[in-house]
């Protein structure tokens, strides 16, 4: 097991002095690695580690019925499984809140960049449309559940087959019509603010210590078009705008992982 | 010729804002919100003990934050159960809302914080926010200052404060719920949904400043003629 | 707050000795007090108060299906939520037994006067219909929700409007095609027994203090529409005689309040 | 000509009626009743301790009472989650039992009573509740008398005792579940429903209170009939 | 009530001296009793008492939409409710595992020896069929609920009338188009290890000692066509043969039951 | 001509299994396995204190066993809520798991044993089981053995080892888990669906237990290989 027995105190002293596990800058990822394609009756599969944190996403396709404000739409769908796998103050039942916290703000991120045309998900104006189900299971927790299910979930959504369907509209098994295509490549970026600091990408030690928190996504045209701020804690202004300007510098760098897949 | 929004509002112009401390007789704290179609109810019940007494932390209080919407406040019916916007939205506002109360006043303890949206067209959590933190200074719970919420964003290519609902449908529109304590510009509460470049958001930021100090005024007005109205 | 710290002891002295707060008498309601039309969303709404127990009660319209047994009616639902806002023994959650009889004794009082034709509300027979949903808060509580409820719920009704809807059977936002026709106008009388007496409209400590509790519902033509005895005591043939006779005398004077809404 | 119920009953005559106490083995007390087409199962357990014993009442006990119908048991199959009629149900018919229970001998803990309907035809939860009574006597529970029900009320203008399932579908139907301490005719359960005149409750009043008198009579005998059998 | 003080070590020493109640043989039932058609709402019924345990059991059957895999064929549902009537031990709640398990070993039992022809329900192929409920009670839990069940299950479907329909797919109340035709009369026996030894149709105290437990279904031409082992202990291979033979010794005597319904 | 299966698999041949122990740095145990199609992992906590206490044993621990089915793991997307088969799966191989581990030693605790199905194509149950023990002698719990499980069965008239989802298709199709302590033979988990003869049963039981020790070799191997890693 992960020793997290050094203290929130320690934490914070050790960030105050510029000191992160690894000689870490305050704005560095740990290592990411991606797999993907590993599951067979998921549409879209991937596996992610963010430094020590493992994520699995899987996604399917369904044809339902569009909604009637949208009637020549077909939408997506993201839910965080908290996995009592991924750690012990992880529990086996209903979604808490931080897990509907964590599916939103990852839905978001990639609904409001339209990384999807909702629109070429139509079959049948008003009646049949396909229905994107992005499953995220946390499965081990080291910290920034938030960047690291993102990535999941993108790389699922990036290697994501369409079925083929005959004219019934029932799926062909193990035939596909071709893949789901991303429109765009929205990267989300998590900090925390520790004893007046922000960090990049904290690790569970770091989240354990965080005093407010914020996500952003950033979309190809280096636009904002997602944010949430969270914990107890506060920002200044000064503290967005700095963060704000981190986060344009990142996107190139997390952008072409997104490319490669 | 001067540009004008749906309604006839200015670009940074808020909706009219009512706001009436201690509308419930039962509660320890509670407020009246309208703002604009929005109308709201908060109750504030504590600080007690916090049962199960596992969920206590020994060291300070907890604010347990309930945002929820009734079936007909909403243009289309909403099932009566929570859905994850209501839990999403409770736990946002509830964090933003803890910041400004000094909870190391109440070890193992909490204060319920109960809002019923009853009518609603867009901006009702920042509307909640601000109604909740009059609730809290109703009932006498110590704060640092009161939090203090607007929504800004984007519509038809303009950044303007406070959005509608039809400006909230806008083929460009961005949703930002703010919040910030007034004193210092601590910002406790920031969401935000849809495209805005670094400059949109700089503007965004500095109306949503303004229009705070604006709502701030209105709350200690209810909140002063409550203590008017009780001196008499 | 409202001062609960004399006991039930002291209710049931007082009580005996004819004493009620402010001298009510035995028969009198609380001041009443009924806003209507306060909220856009709803199709009609109102806030109540008696005394100081305060109601908001907002309506719906929906189109659905009608039941295979009346394949030519509408029908009417009618829930009670005993919001945590209006007492510090409210919780949030699923509805308690207490909501739940409340529900349906203020549903059935309108419902067995025939309040509504449910005839009325057929747009295709066998196929659909309008559903008209009637939602009310319990904002503060000092007793007597019944008659509250009741009144909050009639009020919400006899201005509720009927959305106009085009040729889909879609509702047109903003846009009604009349009002809800309400063809009788049925009242609900609460009674407490306390030490042998028997009180209208108890207010809260009169509530901590009964020991049986009648609601019953009163129509157009001075019938009983619904009966509803609660609690662990018991009543007598002549109490219950009384308390008919009692709502009879109290009919007129409520539907009054009704008539002018 | 004498007209008569479509089932040849007089105006005011009961269903057959049979109850059978002590049919479950494990149980403290236990009745089996049909009434008419009508059947069910009533088990009691305790009294025992309540748990968790933050709702327990340390002046008295408390009777915890669930009726329940099986899915098969009604025309059209029923879920099998309990619906908001049994709940109301459970409410009042435990409320009418918690009277003649002489709950100030066992403070702090609970009487468990379960109901079972397997069949049914119109008077479950007056039948349910005679049952009731009849297995918490078998069960040796101190009551200052036993409770008795039936159901009167209206159909094709005749006040008629006992309703069917076809009567209480008539136009003009009314059902009114009745419940009374025999000995002292203290009515513990009123609930009805349909269009009544004064008149027409009062008819029914007196009819309920003879009838009850009669289905009295059942339970005891039942009840005779096992002390019997175990003297045997 | 039944008494349950002698502990399990008293049961344990009993068994290994090949002593049981009433000088029960290892492979003898306890005397059941069935009694069938007992309900009128239900649209087959039956009463079983297996010594003192107790199980009523009824039959609906409902028109629904066959699935998509198997679009010309209805279905059958068995659930069982350990209902608090029968046991201190039961509560009112949701179902739980023990409950979920014989259900399904139940179901299983019916289901894989093609008890009911699923075509035979068919009314319009990929549109309606027949699906068929078999809900269990618990009425008085002395022991072995799965034989018990089983055949409260098997009596409540042998008896089941289909409904007649008019040309709507209405039920027609009160009239019948024909029997449910069970094609099949599988037989469960359920086994306990105690001390090493194995025992038929254990009883409750039997219940508690069990070691581990095996329930055998066996179809009408004396092949296995279910299997389920629980608790925690083991069975060697030897033990398994010996519990087939016996099985298979034991149909013909319990078929004889089910044919006499 | 010597028949094949589908996938061009001898009648007694395995698919491909992979077991990778300790994967889940903050679990006490963990292990990943791949059979065939399936993949999942499984993760140990424990021994801890059982929670609430009432359900605890003071004689002796107890194993909750919880089997989860991803909803992209299976062909149509499986709703997101255990079912009553992930229900009655958590059942019995949690009451197979318990026998192999000493579970007098740990009296009033729990070991929570929590296995995730992230792929599927036919006999996950087995696997899960399989896994599972690798995962508890990677925490370190004390087992008497191990507990190896596979699947049985029959399918186009042949008795075949571990059946893939299209042959568990077949019209005679008969799917049977197996799992036993591989030193002893002692049999703890036996399911199985559809019809086989006395004979075919003898016969699938001798293939089962055959299979059972060429799957223990791996299990062994992949606890080896992670003990030769750590002393590297």
């Amino acid at each position: 097991m992960i020793d997290y027995s050094y203290d929130i105190e320690m934490v914070k002293g050790r960030i105050e002095k510029g000191i992160r596990t690894n000689n870490r800058k305050d704005d560095e990822y740990r290592e990411i690695k991606i797999e993907t394609g590993i599951l067979k009756n998921a549409a879209g599969s991937a596996k992610v580690t963010l430094g020590k944190t493992m994520i699995y996403a899987g996604t399917k396709l369904e044809i339902g019925t569009p909604y009637p404000d949208t009637p020549e739409e077909g939408g997506i769908t993201v839910g965080v499984e908290l996995s009592p796998i991924g750690a012990p103050e992880f529990y086996a039942g209903p979604p808490s809140e931080t897990s509907i916290e964590l599916s939103r703000v990852v839905d978001r991120g990639i609904r409001e960049a339209k990384t999807i045309d909702f629109k070429k998900l139509l079959l049948v104006p008003k009646e049949k449309a396909w229905f994107v189900y992005v499953d995220i299971y946390v499965m081990n927790h080291d910290g920034n559940l938030f960047d690291a299910c993102q990535i999941a979930a993108m790389a699922a959504l990036k290697t994501t087959k369409i079925p083929k369907i005959d004219e019934d509209f029932n799926q062909i098994k193990g035939e596909y019509a071709g893949n789901l295509k991303l429109e765009k490549l929205p990267v989300l970026n998590t900090y925390s603010k520790i004893s007046n600091k922000i960090i990049l990408d904290p690790d569970l030690n770091e989240d354990y210590a965080t005093e407010a928190r914020l996500s952003i996504a950033i979309d190809d045209n280096l636009n904002i078009c997602a944010l949430q701020k969270g914990e107890k804690g506060f920002f200044t202004q000064e503290e967005l705008k700095e963060i704000i300007k981190t986060s344009k510098k990142k996107y190139k760098e997390m952008r072409k992982i997104f490319e490669k897949l | 010729m001067v540009k004008k929004r749906v309604d006839g509002r200015e670009m940074n112009e808020l909706r009219p804002i009512k706001i009436v401390p201690s509308v419930i007789e039962r509660a320890d704290g509670s407020a009246y919100l309208e703002w604009g179609q929005n109308k709201m109810i908060v109750a504030v019940y504590g600080p007690k003990e916090m049962l199960p007494k596992h969920l206590a932390d020994s060291q300070r209080g907890k604010i347990n934050f309930i945002y929820r919407m009734a079936p007909f406040s909403v243009p289309e019916r909403k099932n009566p159960k929570p859905g994850r916007r209501d839990i999403e939205i409770s736990k946002v506002v509830g964090e933003a809302l803890s910041h400004a109360v000094l909870l190391e006043e109440f070890p193992g303890m909490v204060i319920d914080v109960y809002v019923q949206i009853l009518d609603s067209n867009a901006g009702t959590r920042v509307a909640a926010l601000t109604a909740s933190s009059v609730a809290l200074a109703d009932a006498g719970i110590p704060m640092k200052d009161l939090v203090t919420a607007v929504a800004v964003g984007k519509a038809n290519g303009n950044i303007i404060a406070d959005l509608n609902k039809y400006e909230e449908d806008a083929e460009d529109a961005v949703d930002m719920a703010f919040a910030m304590l007034p004193g210092s510009e601590e910002i406790v509460l920031l969401q935000a949904d849809g495209i805005l470049s670094e400059d949109e958001f700089d503007k965004a930021i500095k109306i949503a400043k303004e229009k705070c100090q604006e709502v701030k005024k209105l709350q200690i007005e209810a909140l002063k003629s409550k203590f008017k109205a009780l001196k008499e």
